[in-house]
């Protein structure tokens, strides 16, 4: 085992149709930060005005959350690798709840900004940041869309030891969407 | 050819090669128009021109992409076609109506079509590209969903492929956007922001989806690589191109009183809608460069290289020059948006359908694989004649339109509309030489048609 | 090296990045509709101006002119006629009955469509409208 | 097999602590007015690189990057130093 370990592969675990994919999100994501980042440059005062309106500790939950259901997926792939198909199956329940977590109190903020009548035209800054979160928001659905097929063929069993390449695949698209999380955090919330 | 009813396709194939010639003359009176305001005014005024010739442009490109249904359904289904005589059926109709129509154009003035065609009842007339009257719209919807069906019931009693179903989507696409030409309100802005679910959803999206699928069908062919490998690609393109290509929709929105969010979203998904027509110029040069077999139908070969590298500079390059919202501002409406669509056009959609008739046509017409030698040099002579005098009918409209930008919108003292058509005349007369050359390679083309030989063979290698 | 690309995954990818985007579409389709009416000048949206909305489609007129950026680029461009005319509907409605009938030699010229004077001024309060969409400062000057 | 759940453990760890620190960087009511303390620079540069690391721990562990040698092995960690440096030019001329 761990010398099985310690030969490094030429490809990224999981499927490359599945790693071009996630280069292509992450370009896109990569753009929108760029932009968040220089459009802010020319309006300093308005984008620290209104970041100043965001509710910070719902972000660290999420952030948490995130981080947590990410773990969870990572705990169901060496569970999976042991062969242990039952406490796979319950991991990707648990990282599931995160996920669900995330988009639960994400709605919270969301209609919190409605109740203000706060949408994409009301300012640059508020474009932005909607346009941010509300596009990484759909792929946190997505990404549970997934996590819930996994789960369901962990739980029929469809996952060995030997076999697993769906699961670490769907996995790896499910870090994505928190590793985006990552920056938007502190960009969009916390940094001045 | 393996199956009977795959000769339907030969008539779409004449009729769009037909129909190709006529939008390309249509084409050389407008550029002549463009130098000699009043060549042919009043009869034939410039609006009814480019009526003509965008309309033409559309149909003959329906036409093929019909035929290419016709001709790859059966053979990949590896069954008879579901109804050879309503495929012939209605091809009568669609080139009747397709015929009247632009005869409608011609003889009488638009207002006057409009009122005899009832387009108050249901007004969708006049509007770029959909010009049609109404009647004539309801008419493509009847042949297209007729058409549908005949494809869609050749697949389902047959094998399935990766190349049929993708075809299939897009086709099914390609109707149900349709729909949104029957939709013209007073708004408009609404009126041009839904005008854009017909023109980019079909150009930019499901249209995509039908070209990459020919493409890969005549690959798959004329290399003899494993379809397993082709299909993967196939689908990874696509996906790009609608990943891309949905929310890139979005560039069109930037001026015509949607929120400025568009001009974010927008810019940001159409930047990176080159890259699925990138992927295919490395797919097609990478299965080529692994053929398993050379096929001795070298034209066929070319056009599907050519395709894939046409496309990609004039989808891909021409339009990622000038998608991004701060440079959109000063060409958006201008002759650069024309370079772009000329070579857009001609190098995703002319040139696969021309591939995949000049892999089917031969078969068709009786012969093993190919046409002969001479036949084959001929119709490689109108391959270069076009594709170079296309690059440089492109090259010409962009000089053109930089110009343009510079003295309307950019320099100090800004000129108006036509003081600047008169200063930029000169590229306008070399664009129209370079469309006469154009016109040229279609007629060697057409006449690579008519010449005879005796068949080149596989190992007659060149 | 087993299957590092396997179709499956490419064929998922393809189905589910359509949705996905497809889906994203349409709820910014949806933000577009609810920003749409401090933009579109709707309430200038009179029944004349309709009228000329239907003119300027049976005519053709997008097939010469652009307007805001697009249609054909042979004839000048009219989402900011209005403006260039000095905010007047009567220097729009000479211009089109000025047009003569045989054209003017070696020149691009506008047709002579003989509309009756209620049909110029549907025509004219047609393009007074579009002039009062907001459209991002576009286009960059007076010129068009 | 006892040693990847451990990894997983300390990275889980660090990325909880590490974002626990970048959220209280931003509350003005416990550590006070920021700009008293460090300079606007230093504190966007803190910021960022706790950002960098947190996405380079999860490429590498979470994702199992660091099985991988070559080009892919870099993937995340180049696309996350790319968009920092693009962000850092923004932030900081």
């Amino acid at each position: 085992m761990y010398i099985q370990e310690s030969i490094k592969t030429k490809y990224p675990p999981g499927d490359l149709a599945l790693w071009i994919f996630i280069c292509a999100e992450l370009l896109v994501f990569a753009i929108f930060f760029a932009a968040y980042a220089f459009t802010r440059a020319s309006n300093i005062e308005l984008f620290n005005q209104y970041q100043a309106t965001l509710n910070t500790d719902l972000a660290l939950l999420n952030t948490i959350a995130l981080l947590t259901s990410s773990y969870f997926v990572v705990s169901a792939i060496i569970s999976i690798k042991e062969n242990k198909q039952k406490q796979s199956t319950r991991f990707l329940f648990l990282s599931i709840i995160g996920g669900c977590a995330f988009l639960i109190m994400k709605m919270t903020e969301y209609s919190h900004h409605m109740s203000e009548g706060i949408n994409l035209t009301t300012n640059l800054f508020y474009m932005f940041y909607l346009s941010l979160t509300f596009f990484h928001f759909m792929h946190v659905i997505l990404g549970i869309m997934i996590l819930l097929v996994l789960w369901l063929n962990t739980r029929k069993g469809l996952y060995t030891a030997d076999n697993h390449d769906g699961l670490v695949s769907g996995g790896a698209y499910w870090h994505m969407v928190d590793l985006v999380w990552l920056i938007l955090f502190p960009l969009i919330y916390i940094m001045k | 050819m393996k199956y009977e009813s795959q000769s339907v396709a030969k008539l779409y194939f004449i009729a769009a090669i037909g129909l190709f010639v006529g939008q390309i003359v249509f084409g050389l009176i407008m550029g002549l128009q463009y130098v000699m305001g009043d060549f042919l005014f009043p009869e034939i005024p410039f609006n009814v021109a480019r009526m003509v010739h965008t309309n033409l442009l559309i149909v003959w490109l329906l036409f093929g992409f019909m035929g290419a249904s016709y001709y790859l359904v059966p053979e990949e289904a590896e069954t008879e076609l579901h109804s050879p005589m309503l495929a012939k059926l209605m091809f009568w109709v669609f080139l009747v109506a397709g015929a009247l129509t632009i005869l409608g154009y011609l003889l009488v003035p638009y207002a006057a079509l409009a009122e005899m065609t009832g387009n108050h009842l249901l007004p969708t007339m006049g509007r770029e590209f959909l010009e049609q009257p109404t009647i004539t719209k309801i008419g493509i919807v009847i042949v297209a969903l007729t058409f549908l069906y005949n494809i869609a019931f050749t697949i389902l009693k047959g094998r399935k492929t990766v190349i049929t179903l993708v075809l299939l989507l897009g086709l099914a696409g390609l109707a149900i956007f349709f729909l949104f030409s029957f939709y013209n309100p007073d708004n408009l802005v609404k009126d041009k922001f839904y005008w854009w679910f017909v023109v980019h959803l079909w150009v930019e999206g499901v249209w995509e989806l039908i070209m990459a699928s020919i493409l890969a069908f005549v690959l798959i062919k004329t290399t003899g690589v494993d379809r397993e490998i082709i299909e993967k690609w196939l689908y990874i393109i696509i996906a790009m191109a609608l990943i891309t290509g949905l929310i890139g929709t979005g560039h069109h929105f930037f001026w015509i009183g949607a929120p400025e969010y568009w001009l974010w979203w927008g810019s940001i998904f159409s930047a990176l809608e080159p890259i699925p027509f990138f992927m295919m110029t490395v797919f097609a040069f990478n299965m080529v460069n692994k053929r398993r077999i050379n096929h001795p139908n070298q034209p066929a070969v070319l056009w599907a290289l050519g395709t894939a590298v046409m496309a990609f500079l004039g989808a891909g390059v021409w339009g990622f020059m000038h998608t991004l919202a701060p440079v959109n501002y000063y060409t958006h409406g201008t002759q650069i948006t024309a370079a772009h669509g000329h070579m857009a056009f001609y190098g995703a959609y002319v040139m696969i359908v021309l591939a995949i008739i000049s892999y089917a046509m031969p078969m068709m017409r009786g012969r093993k694989a190919c046409n002969s030698a001479a036949s084959q040099i001929v119709e490689m002579w109108s391959f270069w004649l076009m594709t170079i005098s296309m690059v440089f009918i492109t090259l010409f409209l962009t000089g053109a339109g930089i110009l343009q930008v510079w003295l309307q919108r950019f320099s100090d003292e800004p000129m108006s509309f036509m003081v600047v058509q008169e200063k930029i005349e000169l590229f306008y007369w070399m664009r129209e030489g370079a469309g006469l050359v154009f016109l040229i390679g279609l007629l060697l083309y057409v006449y690579s048609f008519f010449i005879g030989g005796k068949e080149r063979t596989v190992e007659d290698k060149v | 090296m087993s299957e590092v690309f396997t179709k499956s995954m490419a064929r998922n990818i393809f189905y589910g990045g359509s949705v996905f985007f497809f889906l994203l579409l349409i709820a910014l389709t949806f933000q577009t509709h609810e920003a749409w009416p401090e933009r579109d000048n709707h309430e200038n949206l009179t029944d004349q101006v309709r009228h000329g909305k239907e003119l300027w489609e049976v005519n053709n007129c997008v097939g010469c002119h652009s307007l805001l950026g697009e249609g054909a680029y042979f004839a000048p461009e009219l989402g900011n006629v209005y403006q260039r005319y000095g905010n007047s509907t009567d220097a729009i409605k000479a211009f089109i009955m000025s047009r003569p009938k045989e054209g003017i030699e070696g020149r691009r010229s506008m047709p002579q469509f003989n509309f009756n004077d209620e049909e110029l001024e549907a025509i004219a309060q047609f393009l007074k409208y579009v002039s009062g969409i907001n459209t991002n400062d576009w286009p960059p000057n007076i010129q068009g | 097999m006892e040693k990847s759940y451990r990894t997983n453990n300390i990275i889980f760890a660090t990325l909880v602590l590490l974002t626990l620190f970048t959220w209280i960087l931003g509350q003005k009511d416990i550590i006070g007015d920021i700009s008293e303390i460090i300079d606007g620079k230093a504190f966007f540069l803190i910021l960022l690189s706790i950002a960098i690391i947190k996405v380079h721990l999860i490429g590498d562990f979470f994702m199992h990057l660091n099985t991988v040698s070559g080009f892919w092995r870099w993937i995340i960690t180049l696309w996350v130093m790319l968009t920092g440096s693009f962000i850092a030019i923004a932030f900081l001329l």
